[in-house]
């Protein structure tokens, strides 16, 4: 059985890689592209972990395969700091202590990215269950809400 | 002023101490690497030549081992070694050899998911695919899941032949542990009642669900020298247990603790680590293993679950008059000392003349239980916490004022034995009471719960050094994996101490070889314990640092002092010389003695109890028995908030774990015996749009056994929840609830039974 | 003399005692005198206990001092999660 | 096993007929990609259907939606349209997963998955919704509610693929709604649930109704008599009492870790009931 060839963009570079074609994006991220920040909690689209944007829109990474990624955008947490200048919502949630252990927390980030830019200005309500795919066991989510509502509070404002 | 603590401090000294550091918000130190994936956890390392691990695992609930033959598997390409039982040693202590046949079983498996074999190979796909050619032939034998079943004299014996201590007669070979605590004449207790409640209630394991799965790298070469990078919660135990388990002298093994993705008391022990050694040395190269998210629920950490019996007797205006609580835990295949804890804790937070808790700890076909967050407490508070509200409500009480009256406080004899110093348990309901959630309107079908809650704190083998660099900064060297923050209160508690600003500090975890032993992270000990030895650590970088000054200025090395980060001269030189401030010793360490440091190495003591009090509003929707929690307010004495941050977020996240244990979380078992729900779709977990915020009141009732009042906060918030929870239920609902999880058809049911 | 009170499980190794009274000016040789005076406790004690003096908590301390008029209670070892 | 990626259905198609193993559809994935994680199912082939022309595309037609198979849950519910048409079925696509499923998962793979508590089933089967399949055979339409078969079955022959979901046009004052019961707020499969939808005339007086039934039975349940209890009615209290009573009585559940008989009963007619009032208050009725 031989390997595929992938030819994606990831974090806005040009990324190839080659994977077996029973592999997800996740392995093909973490294990072929060294993107570690990317983290598996549950393999089965139920904790958010390795939420990743592709081709803009929020996935679990697990469940897509690594051979889908042919032609495509992947953005993944270690796109969103711009060199040494966090992203608004990194910032907020190290001044909201909103992270305890910080496994989900990449997965929180990429999806409230995502949230904020199709909703700048959402409710408390609405950020709840726009995370509820996002499984946090440290914080009881409330600093993370907190620090999303404030991180839009910014974004609106700048 | 100068920075000094008296030995036997009492609280009120302490309170009056100003900090500088300690009591501020600043952002942790691990921070930046896990906002920007950074953060190495358990599975992000990777070795050159790397093989990859995977476990065969019992698809049987309780079975004889007949034989193993794994000749096809070794023979498969790819694959580099094979280990079963017979690879390890056997051990001199029964804890020991009972923690090692969980993590490979010896003769019997015990439970659905028990580790049986393992294969290290090319790749997970090959180790796999090999694991389908191991051939276990097993004498299937009956099984027993439930803790009263496995208590009958018909139920399937675990451990054949195998005596128990301290176990009283008329008790079957599954009992693997009994304790007796408490004081008074509770005939004469009950006999002053004028009302008796007795109730049974039922509680499900949970498990600790952290988001990261087990994860570790061990390497070992011909010379016989290992190391394991880990995700734990105390790399020494892996240490101490990996090199037992495999007969080489702890020198020789080196562990180093990765970023850990949550414990809660699951990651104090070893299930992988041993294995991926065993499996190193034979292969010659290194061996990752990470389990999978259906194997930490089969095989990993559940807490017990409870069959409980209390009684309880008041007087008509709220005095509790005696109680009593008979706890019956299984704990899985294995002994273990939950249902203990959960006797000595039930009634800790009243002052009774009478009282007596009896525990039994059982042994079922489910996988060896693990700490989770105050092991043993939650379950038994919720009974009796339940049974107390119960008698508030059938004597028209107010169920805060009723706790006050009973509550425990400085003097009180507990129920465990020892007579409690300064606690901060009617402090934090007086503060509940005054909260504006105490009386804020309820909604229709709404109802309010309240619960006390208690917790040891434990403190335990400490080791901290502190480098003081040329160029004034400070290297903070300690031994405790950081679960939530640590490494922030200890570079404050260091700032504090030297007189430096924070920025100047930086607290790592360093490796089994770097630093002096230190117990796992776990008891709510380590900003209490560590935090201590920081504190001293930093005293003896002082008392280095102030002779240097001295001999720099040609006076006494008792002349000096230490002020605001600089020394002084005192006595009659005082003023004579302007003050030397760290940075200027530092840069002239070399020549005025060499490097400067301090380090600190006790088995701290001390540590304090710990109180919270939970007020939860909930609405239960009455004709599908679905619970919404409108409301919640944590109450908890800290002793001293370092960092106030992170103190709310323990109290907000045991809450939320209490939460999800009170309404969802539930090892389901089968017929068969097998775990039916190992998976986070239906171990439900709650998620962010299942709660409201959760509002948090810190106080401050200081630890006498600590230079800044520190008590440990990680664990008691995790106690009240359960029965707060139920208690609003059943004001909500109209129907009282005896079993946990309270799942939407068991209230419904409720419900529909009281019609 | 101190006087040591022991958790109720405990006192079938005692004859019944609750409270025992032992010659020890530490922790460990209080430990040390319990087991040559009750030799049922002896392997409680070596199997780990923790000892409370006048409300405090220890673990495996043996020299920490004991006052005849401290309130000693030994208590079973305790481990958090 | 190998990974395809066709240009056109007829590709599909031939790869899928020709292949003599366990072949899968790639659609979303959510459901494929569970099934490989836990080797439940080791397919030889599997077929990506999102390079095919349409695949991806929400069309009008006739008044009413033709949705690609790989149109997303994410995609619907930002299609202002087809939301104001069929919001129940929306609402059911969107309440499978979370916000990361919701960016892959389709109605055509919720559907072809064939579990009893699929989501979006009850709501397409209450819209009378049909399906275009290809096969080696050509195309053919499928009503919605005979394609599943039994839980994991499914009526679809070999080689054949479902290549969109048509909702159709409706009449004005008709509404729909989907609810079901889960024991969180999110990330859970239905313990019950029901889809309704139905019309009014200018009175408020319904006089056309569905109402079905999902996770109470091997497949969706379509309860004529909940149907016939509000029809002539403005959904008075004693209507609704009657619909709910038909609906408990047509469930046919099992007993699992998910729920009792007892409660998937009782809370099936719960959810239709409020359902039904949804769907009224969206047809324009006021009560």
């Amino acid at each position: 059985m031989s390997k595929i060839h992938v030819s994606t963009t990831i974090n806005g570079d040009a990324v190839e890689y080659l994977c077996e074609p029973s592999e997800t994006l996740l392995d093909a991220l973490r294990d072929h592209v060294g993107l570690t920040g990317v983290k598996e909690g549950c393999g089965s689209g139920d904790c958010g972990a390795c939420s990743v944007e592709l081709d803009g829109r929020l996935v679990c990474s697990c469940l897509v395969l690594a051979a889908e990624a042919e032609g495509r955008s992947v953005n993944t947490v270690e796109g969103m700091a711009d060199g040494e200048k966090l992203h608004v919502l990194q910032q907020k949630l190290l001044d909201h202590a909103a992270l305890q252990c910080g496994i989900c927390t990449p997965g929180i980030l990429v999806a409230a990215k995502a949230l904020l830019e199709k909703n700048p200005d959402p409710t408390e309500t609405e950020v709840r269950y726009w995370l509820a795919g996002n499984l946090c066991r440290c914080t009881g989510y409330d600093k993370i809400i907190r620090a999303v509502m404030d991180a839009a509070a910014e974004m609106r404002g700048a | 002023m100068v920075t000094e603590y008296v030995e036997g401090s009492t609280g009120a000294e302490l309170n009056k101490r100003e900090f500088k550091v300690i009591g501020t918000r600043p952002p942790r130190p691990d921070g930046i690497d896990k906002v920007t994936g950074r953060a190495l956890f358990g599975a992000d390392l990777t070795a050159p030549g790397m093989l990859h691990a995977t476990i065969l695992r019992s698809p049987h609930a309780h079975a004889r081992i007949i034989s193993i033959d794994t000749s096809a598997a070794l023979a498969m390409s790819g694959v580099k070694a094979v280990v079963t039982s017979q690879d390890f040693v056997k051990q001199s202590s029964s804890g020991n050899q009972d923690t090692l046949d969980n993590c490979m079983a010896r003769g019997k498996v015990l439970y659905d998911g028990h580790a049986v074999a393992s294969v290290a190979a090319t790749s997970v796909k090959v180790a796999n695919a090999a694991l389908k050619l191991i051939k276990v032939e097993y004498e299937v034998l009956p099984h027993e899941t439930d803790v009263d079943g496995a208590m009958l004299d018909t139920a399937p014996v675990l451990h054949e032949g195998r005596k128990f201590r301290n176990i009283p007669e008329g008790n079957n070979a599954n009992v693997s542990g009994y304790w007796e605590f408490g004081h008074g004449d509770l005939d004469a207790g009950f006999a002053k009642a004028d009302i008796i409640i007795e109730r049974s209630f039922k509680t499900a394991a949970t498990h600790q669900g952290y988001i990261e799965p087990h994860a570790t790298l061990a390497t070992m070469g011909p010379d016989g020298r290992g190391e394991i990078w880990v995700c734990t919660q105390g790399h020494y135990m892996v240490r101490d247990l990996s090199a037992a388990f495999i007969g080489i002298e702890t020198s020789q093994l080196r562990v180093t603790a990765s970023e850990i993705g949550g414990g809660f008391g699951g990651k104090t022990t070893v299930y992988l680590e041993p294995v991926a050694l065993a499996l190193s040395k034979k292969a010659g190269r290194p061996v990752k293993m990470v389990m999978t998210r259906e194997e930490v629920f089969r095989a990993t950490g559940p807490t017990t679950s409870s069959s409980t019996d209390i009684k309880i007797g008041m007087t008509k205006d709220g005095r509790i008059t005696a109680g009593q609580a008979k706890l019956r835990y299984q704990g899985g295949a294995y002994p273990n000392i939950t249902a203990m804890l959960g006797a000595m804790t039930a009634f800790a937070s009243y002052d009774l003349d009478a009282v007596q808790t009896l525990a039994w700890n059982v042994l079922t076909n489910r996988p060896k239980q693990a700490a989770y967050r105050a092991p043993g407490a939650p379950m038994a508070i919720y009974t009796v916490e339940s049974v107390v509200d119960e008698l508030c409500q059938k004597l028209g009480l107010d169920p805060l004022e009723v706790r006050l009256m009973n509550a425990a406080k400085k003097g009180t004899l507990s129920s465990y034995g020892p007579t409690f110093d300064e606690i901060g348990l009617v402090a934090t309901l007086e503060a509940a009471k005054a909260h504006p959630h105490y009386t804020a309107p309820l909604g229709p079908n709404q109802g309010r719960g309240v619960s006390c809650g208690f917790w040891f704190n434990f403190a335990g083998n400490t080791s901290v050094s502190m480098n003081i660099n040329e160029d004034g900064t400070v290297a903070v060297i300690e031994g405790n994996p950081d679960i939530g923050g640590s490494r922030a209160s200890i570079s404050m508690m260091a700032a504090e101490e030297l007189g430096i600003p924070l920025e100047k500090v930086r607290t790592i975890v360093a490796d089994t070889n770097s630093i002096g032993f230190n117990d796992v992270t776990d008891g709510s000990r380590v900003t209490f314990a560590v935090g201590l030895a920081t504190i001293k650590a930093a005293r003896a970088a002082i008392k280095n640092m102030c002779g240097r000054a001295a001999q720099v200025w040609g006076i006494d090395a008792d002349a000096v002092d230490w002020v605001d980060g600089a020394a002084v001269p005192t006595g009659h030189n005082a003023g004579e010389f302007p003050p030397m401030t760290l940075a200027e010793i530092a840069a002239d360490q070399a020549k005025t003695g060499g490097p400067i440091a301090g380090h600190h190495e006790v088995n701290v003591d001390g540590a304090g109890v710990s109180f919270g009090v939970h007020l939860v509003d909930v609405e239960v929707d009455p004709e599908t028995g679905f619970t919404q929690i409108k409301r919640y307010t944590v109450f908890q004495d800290a002793g001293k908030a370092i960092h106030p941050d992170y103190v709310e977020g323990q109290m907000q996240g045991g809450a939320v774990q209490g939460i999800g244990w009170a309404l969802n979380e539930e090892y389901i078992y089968g017929e068969d015996g097998k775990l039916q729900n190992a998976g986070f779709l239906d171990y439900r977990i709650p998620v962010a749009s299942d709660l409201p915020m959760i509002d948090t009141v810190i106080l401050e009732i200081p630890n006498p056994g600590h230079p800044y009042g520190v008590r440990g906060v990680g664990e008691t918030g995790i106690v009240p929840p359960l029965a707060a929870v139920a208690n609003g239920v059943s004001h909500a609902a109209g129907v009282r609830m005896f079993e946990l999880p309270m799942s939407p058809p068991r209230i419904l049911a409720a419900i529909d039974g009281a019609k | 003399m101190v006087t040591v009170t022991l958790w109720g499980s405990l006192r079938s190794a005692t004859g019944g005692l609750k409270d025992v009274e032992v010659e020890a000016r530490n922790t460990g040789e209080m430990l040390k005198a319990l087991a040559k005076k009750y030799p049922a406790l002896e392997s409680v004690i070596e199997g780990g206990v923790s000892v409370a003096i006048d409300g405090l908590i220890y673990k495996e301390a043996w020299f920490t001092p004991i006052k005849p008029d401290s309130e000693v209670v030994l208590m079973p070892y305790m481990k958090g999660g | 096993m190998r990974f395809e990626s066709p240009d056109t259905i007829e590709q599909a198609v031939e790869l899928l007929n020709t292949c003599d193993g366990i072949s899968r559809v790639l659609a979303g994935g959510t459901d494929v990609l569970v099934q490989l994680r836990l080797a439940l199912v080791e397919p030889e082939l599997i077929v990506d259907i999102k390079h095919i022309a349409g695949m991806r595309d929400i069309t009008a037609e006739d008044g009413g939606f033709r949705i690609g198979a790989a149109v997303s849950g994410a995609e619907m519910g930002e299609h202002v349209e087809l939301v104001a048409l069929w919001p129940g079925v929306v609402e059911a696509m969107e309440l499978i997963g979370s916000t990361q499923v919701q960016g892959r998962a389709t109605l055509a793979g919720n559907l072809c998955n064939a579990s009893p508590a699929a989501d979006s089933v009850p709501a397409m089967v209450v819209a009378n919704a049909v399906v275009t399949i290809s096969g080696p055979n050509g195309a053919r339409e499928c009503p919605v509610a005979d394609i599943v078969t039994g839980p994991g079955k499914t009526s679809l022959g070999k080689g054949e693929i479902i290549t969109s979901i048509y909702l159709p046009a409706r009449v004005n004052n008709s509404g729909d709604a989907y609810l079901r019961f889960i024991p969180r707020t999110e990330m859970d499969i239905a313990v019950s649930s029901a889809g309704v939808s139905l019309t009014i005339d200018s009175d408020g007086v319904v006089t056309h109704a569905c109402v079905s039934l999902g996770a109470v039975a091997p497949t969706v349940l379509v309860v004529d008599d909940a149907a016939k209890a509000i029809i002539g009615t403005k959904l008075d209290d004693d209507a609704i009492a009657t619909l709910q009573a038909a609906c408990s009585a047509a469930c046919n559940p099992i007993d699992d870790k998910r729920g009792t008989v007892e409660f998937r009963t009782k809370t099936a007619g719960v959810m239709a009931k409020r359902a039904a009032l949804i769907a009224y208050s969206r047809a324009g009725g006021s009560k």
